[in-house]
């Protein structure tokens, strides 16, 4: 039994690995698609079929390229900061719920890495440890504009943090669990959190883009200023990392969204399918990628449309704007869970 | 500072509203907006697989053309190289044999004549300077190459073939006084 | 305003100082000597019905054929209230080219005066920072000079023979 | 940046004095061009920062001088108009036909009614490519990539229209001394009719999309201001000027081909200010609109030339068979017509404002002098004091804002 | 249009293409970053360029980057002065390798109009240049075209070739140091 659950578990990573790597390259390629198509253009369509073959090719000849450490640069971190904001961004998927258990082999298999009864709470934290990869980073290029990418990063990341954990934190209240399997099951059907906290969720979800350095957040790298911003001086597949990593983290960003305000893989109409768990399971799964995908597309379609903030109006919006109104929605939920639970 | 005329108008004095100033409703339009435009048609011209239409007149490749009878037009008289502000233009003249009647037109005739493509600015003030309809620009483009070198066009590349003639009647034409 | 009556009011205020006065097509044109200039221009942009309040242009000449006047800076002041153009002139000697700057009555003459510096040595007293603006620093002569020649000498793809040098 | 003999005091770019003590942190040093992706153009600005906050900038000018005066001063008349293409590349026909209409003003001559509006019609249509582009760098500057391709579909038009007219997409050389060289062709018209039909749609689509966005407000609002004052005193034209609530306009001070027969407002700004700057540019381009409407309904018949022989080159048809027109011909190529001794200033109102040319004429076949007022070169000395106490975020979309064409800048 | 296997700084000392030389020289040239020097006129075009109607991200080449360090060519659209030569010259230092250099237009190329005494008279005198592209500006067909031919460049470029001796001496012609490819040998 205990070789089957590893075994099961090393399949899952492998297999999240690669879909996260996949997707992520493949976000590259349809966010290309998607700017070209909102500006009039068709976008990359000679590398392969419609370009299929784009990001393989910009991933070949990032493998290829010369790898340029600057002088006077700190080697060690140079090459720590990429590695560290890919690897946060990796990691979280381990506690996502992709899909109802499956059943096959005659046992029940999980479709998430880690169940931790706190997921949530892990999430945050290794979020929180990915802006120290585009910190280091930063600091280690010995660039001035590398070094403004730094401390805008940071100080862009702790602030939008914090809203979002107040966000958050009302929908802990609702579902009553910090586990996000947990969370998911308690939204069975269309009985999303969506509906009941629409503003956590506008909240959320801007902090996601800020979190994720996504326009209009993207101060760290905006290049009209800073140039590259923190990964200026990086060539080669350091920047790769850099560039992947910032696409695995909206993907998984999206992910998390999707559990906490979208019901993760329930969809109306499940119950019909109760008898046929595996049927669930894929279906499952298949719609909360379809959710994921939609909640990237918006992404991407934000970034096209609106212009960016500036530093100091982003803090103000993050500190003078989001959390108050984080906090004040924390607050009447409190107020509502309480007295629908009867505590007074 | 008092108003210098009766036209002056402010423009950007509105003051924000309540509803600008909630950030959402200026983003989903702008976001309508570039929806819309997904689903439009594309405006790319897929060059090389589809080409633009250039105007008539645009001014691309020299060509050194031909009369009727094959023969060349150019008599050298240099008023091309004179007139051209970048200096790209340079040719040698030859008294014409009576054996080259039927090469050259004229009595002189351009022994080399050579138009340096990466200095030419493609003015079109050659063409406006020629006397003897010799020289025109046409809406063919300059090739990029790989050597400096392979840009002096000299009369091999320049004077159309006898074969394969290129038409300009339409820049000749085209706006200008006289109509055909 | 009319340029005759402008050229009125300017000998009006001036007097001998100004040099010469033509109408050269729709605009005045008066020179005056170098030393004078400063104060004919700080004039003229005080004076109420005059109000020459915009310094459109500054710049240089050179008339190397000219002795002891080889080189004149030309303002062109612009007065928004009249709607009237003037010209001012000053020549210079080519032994010592040098005149007061307007910069403390225009700011806008800054570059306008550096760069007159750069093309022609044209020393501006009391300029605040009198350096080379197009040119590169290292170069040794002043460009717009009539006895400098434009062409780079550097070049390969060009048989001067063709063009008359 | 000038330090004071104590050590302790630093010079602002606004000539404001601080203590040192009064600036928390370390003061760095960046180089903010001359390939930053801001600087559209080369150009450099050494700022001294504290933090984020700009306290000083030194700028450095002429990395593409191109020695324009001096040239003019070897070239013919009319090889001239080639290079004033290259001035501010944004607008040539501007350029093209302001200097010639200094030329016709030089020899007196004067032009029939036809191409006074033709003239207006291409002028604004280049007005508005200038502005488009600049707008729309405002746009990307702020954050906003897709703002630089809807304008840039509709300047493709304008692009086609030039290329109707002279062959041309961006350095024109468009007309001659004297008028045009060709008139508007049925493709032109057609075209024409095209982009006075569609435009307006797309080019308010587009600035639906940044006006009144707060994010895009709050950007451009008090990012780079100058006061009227100020913007005088350092020789502000154009657009820039406008902004700062001087509606100041060389089309109307003095109108130069036939400019007074239309009806336009002269759209001004209040604070100077980055939001002022884009909102006049806008106005300008619905105004430049309704300009070429009016001048294209009431576009009166007649030639597109001026009957001056000395310098208009005569039709290709007469060279072939008229001897008068054979000499005329050689003596305008050869530059050998006589052209008076004298000297010209004209001015006309480019993109970026006051576009003069003062030209001096000796009476031989190229000017004895050409000096060109470029606008940029003339307010782009402001710019250290309009991002003093800003932020690099403020001063990128300054300088996008104030339009610094390099090739006007460094001429 | 010149033939691309005439020129011996691609071929070297006849290097054969491997299976994985092509495959990755294909890759690469599906994925040339550019990093735009824009002056002037030209620069005006090579936006056209990028414009909608023109599209240069077909080729794969919408992301430029501003940094040197990250992008693989080097397109110099526009008059460069002696003053900026210099510069001109370090950003090419700087580039990662394998680089490359397009040049747009009669101004980078040779001077064009412009033979004056402020004027370089064509980049190739500072740092080595693949393909040029002639025009005042040029089209952006032709820019496209340009763009094309350094892909070809690209397609038939042996991996080895920025390791070899003959690269090295070609940038020693241009007083440039090659340190950072021998870094990574």
């Amino acid at each position: 039994m205990e070789t089957f659950y590893w075994m099961d578990k090393l399949v899952l990573v492998v297999l999240l690995f690669l879909i996260s790597l996949g997707i992520a390259a493949y976000q590259t390629y349809f966010e290309r698609k998607l700017a070209a198509w909102i500006q009039d253009r068709v976008g990359p369509d000679r590398a392969g079929p419609f370009g299929i073959l784009q990001p393989i090719a910009d991933g070949v000849k990032m493998f290829m390229k010369e790898d340029f450490t600057p002088m006077n640069a700190d080697r060690w971190l140079f090459i720590i900061g990429p590695g560290i904001a890919m690897f946060t961004s990796l990691i979280t998927s381990a506690i996502i719920p992709w899909g109802p258990n499956l059943h096959l082999f005659g046992r029940e298999i999980s479709l998430q890495v880690a169940e931790i009864n706190i997921g949530i709470l892990f999430a945050f934290g290794i979020i929180s440890i990915g802006v120290y990869g585009i910190m280091i980073g930063g600091w280690a290029s010995n660039n001035k504009y590398s070094l403004f990418g730094a401390i805008r990063a940071s100080s862009q990341m702790i602030s939008y943090e914090l809203a979002m954990g107040i966000s958050a934190i009302t929908i802990i209240m609702i579902s009553g669990s910090l586990d996000l399997r947990a969370i998911v099951e308690s939204q069975h059907g269309l009985n999303w959190n969506i509906w009941y906290q629409p503003v956590a969720f506008i909240v959320f979800f801007i902090c996601a883009l800020a979190e994720t350095n996504r326009a209009p957040f993207d101060l760290p790298e905006c290049e009209n200023e800073l140039i590259g911003g923190y990964h200026t001086e990086y060539s080669s597949m350091k920047l790769g990392l850099f560039l992947f990593s910032e696409y695995v983290a909206m993907f998984v960003s999206s992910a998390i969204m999707a559990i906490l305000f979208f019901g993760g893989y329930n969809f109306p109409g499940m119950d019909a399918l109760k008898d046929n768990p595996n049927l669930l399971a894929i279906i499952g799964v298949a719609v909360f990628f379809a959710k994921i995908f939609l909640l990237i597309f918006v992404f991407m379609w934000i970034r096209w449309t609106i212009p960016r903030f500036r530093f100091d109006q982003l803090m103000h919006l993050g500190w003078k704007v989001l959390i108050p109104i984080a906090l004040v929605n924390m607050l009447i939920t409190g107020f509502v869970v309480a007295f629908y639970h009867h505590w007074f | 500072m008092e108003s210098l005329t009766n036209r002056k108008k402010v423009v950007s004095d509105k003051p924000m509203t309540f509803v600008e100033k909630l950030y959402i409703p200026a983003i989903l339009k702008g976001m309508m907006v570039t929806f819309k435009h997904i689903l439009k048609r594309r405006k790319t011209v897929k060059y090389p697989e589809e080409t633009r239409e250039f105007a008539p007149i645009y001014r691309g490749m020299h060509v050194l053309k031909r009369d009727e009878q094959g023969r060349e037009n150019c008599t050298a008289c240099g008023l091309c190289a004179v007139a051209c502000p970048a200096e790209a233009i340079t040719m040698t003249s030859a008294e014409r044999t009576k054996d080259q009647a039927h090469l050259y037109r004229e009595e002189k005739y351009a022994v080399t004549y050579e138009i340096n493509m990466l200095r030419c600015i493609f003015c079109g003030l050659c063409e406006e300077a020629c006397p003897k309809e010799a020289v025109f620009l046409t809406d063919r483009l300059v090739p990029t190459q790989f050597e400096r070198g392979e840009f002096i066009y000299g009369k091999d590349k320049l004077v159309e073939p006898a074969d394969s003639r290129i038409d300009i009647t339409k820049r000749q034409f085209t706006g200008k006084r006289t109509h055909v | 305003m009319t340029n005759s009556e402008l050229s009125q009011a300017i000998y009006a205020l001036f007097g001998e100082r100004i040099a010469l006065s033509e109408e050269l097509y729709d605009t005045l044109v008066i020179e005056v000597a170098p030393k004078d200039a400063y104060e004919i221009i700080e004039q003229l942009k005080q004076d109420p019905a005059l109000s020459f309040n915009f310094l459109t242009l500054l710049g240089g000449v050179h008339y190397p054929e000219i002795e002891g006047r080889e080189l004149c800076v030309v303002y062109h002041l612009h007065s928004w209230k009249n709607a009237l153009r003037l010209r001012v002139k000053a020549y210079l000697p080519a032994e010592q080219p040098s005149i007061k700057s307007v910069t403390s009555l225009f700011e806008t003459a800054n570059w306008m005066e550096r760069e007159t510096y750069d093309f022609f040595g044209i020393n501006f007293e009391g300029h605040p920072n009198l350096t080379r603006i197009l040119n590169m620093d290292e170069m040794d002569y002043h460009p717009m000079l009539k006895q400098h020649p434009l062409e780079d000498a550097t070049r390969e793809d060009k048989d001067d023979r063709f063009f008359g040098r | 940046m000038k330090m004071n003999s104590t050590d302790n005091l630093i010079r602002l770019s606004n000539g404001q004095v601080l203590s040192k003590e009064t600036i928390d942190g370390d003061i760095a040093t960046i180089n903010f061009g001359p390939t930053h992706p801001a600087t559209h153009g080369i150009f450099q600005n050494i700022l001294t920062v504290d933090g984020e906050k700009i306290l000083n900038s030194v700028q450095t000018v002429g990395y593409i001088h191109r020695a324009f005066e001096k040239l003019a001063e070897r070239r013919p008349y009319n090889q001239i108009t080639p290079i004033t293409d290259r001035l501010n590349y944004c607008s040539s026909p501007i350029n093209n036909l302001g200097w010639h209409m200094t030329v016709e003003k030089l020899l007196g001559v004067s032009v029939p009614k036809r191409v006074d509006y033709m003239r207006v019609i291409i002028m604004e249509l280049a007005r508005i490519a200038d502005h488009l582009i600049c707008d729309s760098i405002i746009g990307v500057d702020t954050g906003a990539l897709t703002s630089f391709f809807y304008p840039f579909s509709e300047r493709e038009k304008i692009y086609e229209l030039y290329e109707e007219m002279c062959g041309a997409r961006l350095t024109t050389n468009i007309g001659r001394i004297g008028g045009f060289d060709k008139d508007f062709n049925p493709v032109f018209h057609q075209k024409l009719k095209e982009f006075m039909r569609t435009f307006p749609a797309a080019f308010e689509e587009w600035n639906g999309m940044l006006e009144r966005n707060r994010i895009f407000m709050d950007r451009t609002r008090g990012a780079g201001p100058i006061s009227a004052e100020r913007a005088l005193a350092y020789g502000f034209t154009g657009p820039n000027l406008r902004a700062a609530g001087v509606d100041y306009d060389v089309r109307v001070m003095h109108p130069y081909a036939s400019y007074e027969d239309f009806d336009f407002i002269i759209p001004v700004g209040v604070n100077g200010d980055t939001y002022d700057r884009f909102m006049v540019r806008q106005e300008e381009i619905r105004q430049s609109f309704r300009i070429i409407e009016q001048a294209y309904n009431n576009l009166p018949e007649g030639a597109f030339h001026a009957e001056v022989p000395e310098f208009f080159l005569p039709d290709k048809k007469d060279v072939y068979n008229n001897m008068e027109a054979l000499i005329y011909h050689f003596k305008i190529i050869m530059g050998e017509s006589e052209v008076p001794v004298g000297e010209v200033y004209h001015s006309v109102e480019g993109g970026n404002g006051e576009l003069g040319y003062y030209l001096i004429s000796d009476g031989g076949r190229s000017p004895y002098r050409l000096q060109f007022r470029r606008p940029c070169f003339i307010y782009y000395q402001a710019y250290p004091e309009m991002i003093t106490g800003s932020n690099i975020s403020d001063a990128v979309i300054t300088l996008s804002s104030i339009n610094v064409i390099a090739g006007e800048l460094d001429a | 249009m010149g033939k691309i296997e005439d020129l011996e700084v691609i071929n070297g000392e006849g290097y054969q293409l491997t299976t994985l030389d092509k495959a990755v020289a294909l890759a690469r040239s599906n994925s040339v970053w550019p990093l735009p020097f824009a002056t002037s006129c030209c620069g005006i075009e090579f936006m056209a360029t990028m414009g909608s109607m023109y599209d240069l991200s077909r080729f794969g080449m919408e992301r430029m980057s501003f940094t040197p360090r990250q992008s693989d060519l080097l397109i110099v659209a526009g008059t460069i002065s002696k003053k900026l030569g210099p510069v001109l010259q370090k950003v090419y230092e700087q580039m990662a390798e394998p680089k490359w250099v397009l040049s747009v237009g009669a101004c980078a190329s040779s001077g064009g109009i412009f033979d004056t005494y402020s004027v370089l008279q064509g980049i190739d005198r500072i740092i080595p240049v693949d393909v040029y592209v002639p025009g005042c500006p040029p089209r952006p067909e032709q820019i496209i075209d340009g763009v094309m031919n350094i892909h070809r460049l690209v397609k038939h470029e042996s991996m080895r070739r920025r390791y070899s001796q003959e690269y090295r001496h070609l940038l020693s012609e241009y007083k440039i140091e090659v340190t950072n490819a021998e870094n990574d040998k």
